[in-house]
């Protein structure tokens, strides 16, 4: 019910930040954010950066998801 | 870093593997949230369930559940002088009573669609000599975007700027859903991006009071597989708990800024849902000291009119009771070019996604 | 089928399913003739023995100025590329502009001369114009339509019933970039600099494709409603099921970033320099080892196959191994937040 | 040649001056050819040894619905005629519809109906389309772009340089009913009920004529810029004057009261169902037989005649006897006090 | 009831013959109405007449003669916010200090042009929240036209309908022309029209004071003739006479209504003229009881800063005392497509007709 | 200066009338020349009537005119 994408922050300007989403960038707000900084992974929706990613936890699904790689099969 | 195509594999055929071990007896999960329905569907992820494992969507579809009294306020207001109506692009189409924001447009309303609510701060700070109506429309992770874009229209003096609002939350949603002694649920997929600003504790009482266990999930294929084996688990160890497979975004205390603007610029409200009746708690108005900002306070309109679609079963699509190919309109005299129901209409909706994505339409055999 | 709405939307012209209604509903009762009943990208004619594709478009495109083209540029690629798509060799153009009042002079001269650069690279002349303009406010500063006459190549015959099960279904390259490059800036993005539209004519390519590979049954251009829509005519037309790979379409991650943003599907995208091939499995390294040396199709794939069964749908096999539909474009695009 | 305005006015549509100087300055230089440097009503081209016609036209006319046609059958006759001139028999047509968010399907539907009809009327298919949709206030309604495809008529060779002092200049009937009766309402002006637009499809008049008549050395449709503009055009590209005879021109005393009122000149005003003639004086008679049996030609008459003088001008003998320059239109006519 | 072509010819061959028999002399005759010399152009006339008999223009096209300032405060008016111009079509490529109406208009200032100043009214009520500023220009013969819409935008209680008023009396501009040592005129042909809202009184001085014989005509071909005639006859006669060629429109006392409505709402004032400076009650302003319509009244503006087109002649061209070919620029850097001087631009303008109708640029020889 | 046509008044409803040119018909206002009747002949400028025509006058001049047939020669 919410779209919202993962984005890095690569320039703040008071509560405004550039983001980037795959090489695309976007001003968005860091009102609801406002302890981000630039480097940081971050939740974006409607213009709003709403939530920081936590870059371990991510890698770590990430990982889990790796190690099942025996059991792919052709489906 | 992404994941490659077999890694992809493995992990779906794994979670597939483990859904279908565990999957003994019939099983109905939720998907609270439109988003989760319509990854769902991209992601052919029905196709690989065993068939007792039904998947139903719930009310998390903001358009679905925003009623036509909304609607048709939202297209009074557009009917009147000097007036720019914006809007996010999900509700242009949605029918109200008699008509719909798209068919005002082509009737030359000024209606501008934006993708982030403060877009709409830029249109009346370029059109001082109208009145610029915000829709703010959307649950838990929308709304303190509309709240905050309160504040900085307040900091900007702007009095051009309104609001008309019918954010929602989704917990009162559920606890509904919950105490109807008609809705059948094994286990709910919670969506993940409310909880990102919510935090746990309202869900909580799902898998607490309800004993049904519930899985804060992503929205990746992957993710969802892993949120239904998480609930198969604990369907099948009898075990009713509030798990996070979203762990990555979704922390147990949301995002406390966000809540702090939330509750600085509404207070909880009872709100009328399209299929639930009007719920207690499950609003949010605006302040009175941010009145000068609400549509309705500082621009009243005359009462309207207003009349739900006869026949439409949107409301039993939205509490899980019925599946869309159950209503008789669907795919016959709605379908998204001539929708009956607004869960026809938005992306997220139930039907629209059931219609677009070929369930009941087509069989791959 | 569903009764009409009584005002045209913004839909009927988005390339899909309201746009099919219309030319359904009102053109092909109006103007019956075979040669529009085909509904392919231009008709083919022949007059006194000479066989002859004609087409027309009109380009409304919005910014007129956009990465990697302008209106002008449209104009010509995209009916070279719609005669290209019919078997034809693209020969002449006409070229009708409406300007509005006001329209900078200067703007108007770039955009001719982008169309006069075009259509040098296609090898085309325009032969024929006109120019209306319209009182400030009745146009969005210039549309164009251009149309176009080709010689049919010799031998060659595209056409949908030749589309049958086991072909192959190529694509010339990555999907998408033509609309993202037209949209970003509308709704505050900002693209890196090497993503921009596609748009470039494709009739040299596909001349040398239709020579070396007289056998390809069927040539589209995904322009309008993007790959998914064109898949989906070809599969009605043929009464054939079309059954892609999602792992095999090439999208760059920069329109992939673009369409999380606003929730837009990159296979309805609209593509102005793209072909999609249709070839026996047996020929397909021929085609992409063709296209594999031209600058415009260097990332061409193979993303699917024609199958016999769900005769007139396409199907997607997902990443995860899923199924499901691909339907046509059901009106435009919109940004959204859920 | 004066220096150009930096912006587009509605004058560099009119059809005059401003047009001519659009095109030369900018489109012949740009997309420099051959077929386009005739500057004719459409090119003529040959496709492996098939003589075509091929044109293009853009029709913006407001109010779309007028006493005696609508924008539809415009698009078709004018594009019809257009071809016929160059001395083709037209056969296919593209249309490219630009429609505006909102525009009542009721209407859309009559203009289609009206274009099927005219298409029809004048034996020609409509073979290929396109339609766009623009949002609210982007567009006026609806643009209608027709471009056409003709076969050459055998032992026809329509050109300037065959026009010769000497030569008769007859035109098929009134002038002006065109424009008067698409601007009348626009400023309160109430037409008797005959006084409709001329707009009809000449195709078969003039394949009568040039059958007929091979001899004919040139045709022209005095649209846009009326009788006066196409006339001053044919004198430069010929080389030769004219000298009209005011007493011959025919113009109905309804098109001479509304000229009176807003201060038009009726020879400037546009028609499109008119066709002027070159011949030799000694088949004037033949050619007026030939109209006069028809009814889109029933008030065809001679208007004037080539002569070696005052190359590349157009001169009127009024009716007191006097002597002026019929000179092109500059900017469009305007209703004015004074 | 209508002359055949040959009674036509017939009565041109009468009148020219008569012309040719008294032109013993070389004579000046203005026409000083610029419908009269388009009316002259036209026909051509000039062809006709002897070489000695020369026609020269005179200040009788309203547009020629309005000032720069004019067009510069009419081009400020378009630029404010909410503004709709309202002009007849001459006004529209009439070129002011640096732009012109219809550069205006094509940067998208609103304005609309009209056949009569009472469709303004229209446009007022259609547009409540907008100025609608009517461009009056003219002499005699429209003033009193748009005097009647002020009085009727009174009637209608319209609040948001002005005038900006630069109507001119002809009358003074002859005396000023009569009284300057350069003017070399046999004979005047008098503006029918204008002579048909004034009546004879205010043009009885040029015959009576300044001796040169007069006569009021017509615009048809043949009226030209017969009033070139009737001064032919006169000149030859040694008479200066007010006559009256124009009879079936021209009456002795003119249009009392019109006169009256005029005087109800305007009254004389000073005005500048193109190429004639500031001529004292040669214009008329409106009454302060009307000063709410009155657009430099009730919508002041910045001061405007305007200049004069450089080089250009159509002072000199407006008083008569050269023809538009000896103007430098005219054909070369002036020309209807890119005029410097109002005279190129007005269809009556002198310079524009000379231009169109091919004097100095063609002989039929 | 003043393009002016003379109509005929065909309808007269209050301060407005219908008048004729050759057919064609207009509303124009009689604010300037009140007297004026359904039948009258009468001068337009700028959407106003704003004098009637003398008949007998107009006829004269005409009949004057036509009696110069004699001298058209072919000019
Ligand atoms: S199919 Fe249509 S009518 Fe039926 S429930 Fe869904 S939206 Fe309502
Ligand atoms: S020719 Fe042009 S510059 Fe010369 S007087 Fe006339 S308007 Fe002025
Ligand atoms: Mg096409
Ligand atoms: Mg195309
Ligand atoms: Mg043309
Ligand atoms: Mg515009
Ligand atoms: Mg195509
Ligand atoms: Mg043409
Ligand atoms: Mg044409
Ligand atoms: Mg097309
Ligand atoms: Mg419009
Ligand atoms: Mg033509």
């Amino acid at each position: 019910m919410c779209l919202a994408v993962p984005a890095k922050i690569i320039e703040c300007n008071g509560f405004m930040a550039t983001v980037d989403i795959s090489g695309v960038t976007r001003q968005v707000s860091l009102m609801l954010l406002p302890e981000a900084v630039v480097g940081d992974y971050v939740l974006i929706h409607a213009g709003f950066a709403i939530q920081s990613i936590d870059e371990e936890e991510a890698l770590r699904t990430l990982e889990l998801f790796k190690e099942l790689e025996q059991y792919a099969s052709n489906s | 870093m992404r994941l490659t195509a077999e890694q992809t594999a493995g992990a779906a055929a794994f979670f597939t593997a483990t859904i279908t071990r565990l999957a003994t007896r019939p099983v109905r999960i939720m998907e609270v949230c439109g988003s989760h329905t319509v990854a769902i569907f991209r992601n052919g992820i029905r196709q690989l369930l065993p068939p007792t494992v039904e998947l139903v969507s719930g009310p998390g579809c903001p358009v679905c559940v925003t009623p036509n009294e909304y609607l048709d306020t939202a297209i009074a207001y557009s009917r009147c002088p000097d007036t720019v109506i914006v809007t996010f692009g999900d509700m242009l189409k949605v029918p109200g009573s008699a008509s719909s924001l798209q068919a005002e447009k082509s009737r030359g309303a000024d209606i501008r669609i934006v993708y982030s609510p403060l877009d709409s701060l830029t249109i009346a700070r370029e059109n001082p000599d109208k009145h610029v109506i915000f829709l703010a429309v959307g649950f838990e992770t929308t709304a303190p975007t509309a709240a905050a874009t309160v504040l900085e229209a307040k900091q900007q003096r702007l009095k051009n700027f309104f609001v008309l609002s019918a954010h929602k939350l989704v917990p009162p949603a559920l606890r509904t859903l919950l105490s109807a002694s008609e809705t059948k649920v094994d286990g709910f997929l919670l969506p993940g991006h409310t909880v990102t600003i919510s935090g746990f504790e309202p869900y909580r009482f799902v898998a607490e009071e309800y004993q049904v266990p519930a899985v804060v999930t992503g929205f990746e294929a992957l993710d969802i597989l892993q949120g239904v084996s998480l609930l198969m688990e604990q369907i099948a160890a009898g075990k009713a708990e509030l798990l996070n497979q979203y762990r990555r975004v979704a922390k147990p205390e949301g995002n406390p800024a966000a809540l702090r603007i939330l509750q600085e610029v509404y207070s909880p409200a009872s709100a009328a849902w399209r299929g639930f009746g009007v719920i207690e708690g499950s609003g949010l108005k605006l302040k009175p000291e941010y009145g000068e900002y609400d549509a309705q306070t500082a621009l009243p309109l005359p009462e309207i009119v207003t009349n739900e679609p006869v026949g439409c079963r949107c409301g039993e699509v939205l509490r899980g009771n019925i599946i869309p190919e159950a209503c008789p309109h669907f795919g016959r005299n709605c379908t998204p070019e001539q929708p009956v129901g607004a869960c026809m209409v938005s992306v997220e909706g139930a039907c629209a996604a059931w219609y677009k994505y070929g369930q009941g339409r087509w069989n791959y055999a | 089928m569903h009764k009409m709405p009584e005002q045209i939307l913004l839909g009927h012209g988005s390339g899909g399913r309201l746009s099919q209604d219309l030319i359904k509903n009102i053109m092909l009762p109006a103007f019956q003739n075979q040669a529009l009943a085909e509904m392919h990208d231009g008709a083919r004619l022949t007059i006194n023995g000479t066989k002859l594709a004609f087409t027309t478009d009109s380009y409304v495109v919005k910014p007129r100025f956009f990465p990697g083209g302008n209106i002008g540029k449209l104009a010509v690629c995209g009916t070279v590329n719609d005669l290209a798509v019919c078997g034809a060799q693209p020969l002449y153009l006409s070229a009708g502009f409406i300007l509005e009042e006001g329209l900078s002079m200067a703007e108007f001269r770039q955009i001719v001369a982008s169309m006069a650069e075009m259509a040098a690279a296609a090898g085309v002349e325009i032969v024929t114009g006109d120019t209306k303009v319209v009182e400030k406010g009745a146009v969005d500063g210039i549309y164009i339509n251009t149309a176009g006459v080709g010689a049919m190549l010799p031998g060659v015959q595209i056409a949908a019933n030749r589309v049958k099960p086991g072909q192959d279904i190529i694509v010339s390259g990555f999907l998408g970039d033509h609309a993202i490059a037209v949209m970003s800036e509308r709704h505050g993005l900002t693209l890196p600099a090497q993503i921009v539209s596609d748009c470039a004519p494709l009739n040299k390519l596909i001349q040398k494709l239709l020579t070396e590979v007289p056998e390809i049954a069927m040539l589209r251009d995904p322009t309008r409603g993007g790959l998914a829509t064109t898949l989906n005519e070809i599969a009605v037309d043929a009464g054939v099921g079309v059954m892609l790979d999602e792992n095999l379409i090439p999208v760059r991650p920069e329109v992939q970033a673009v369409c999380a943003l606003l929730g837009f599907d990159s296979l309805y995208l609209a593509n102005e320099g793209k072909v999609i091939v249709f070839v026996e499995k047996e020929l397909s390294e021929k085609v992409l080892t063709i296209m594999h040396q031209t600058e415009t199709a260097g990332a061409a794939c193979v993303v699917g196959t024609v199958t016999e069964k769900m005769s007139g749908q396409v199907v997607l096999k997902t990443k995860i191994g899923g199924l499901r539909l691909l339907d046509m474009l059901s009106g435009e695009q919109l940004p959204r937040i859920c």
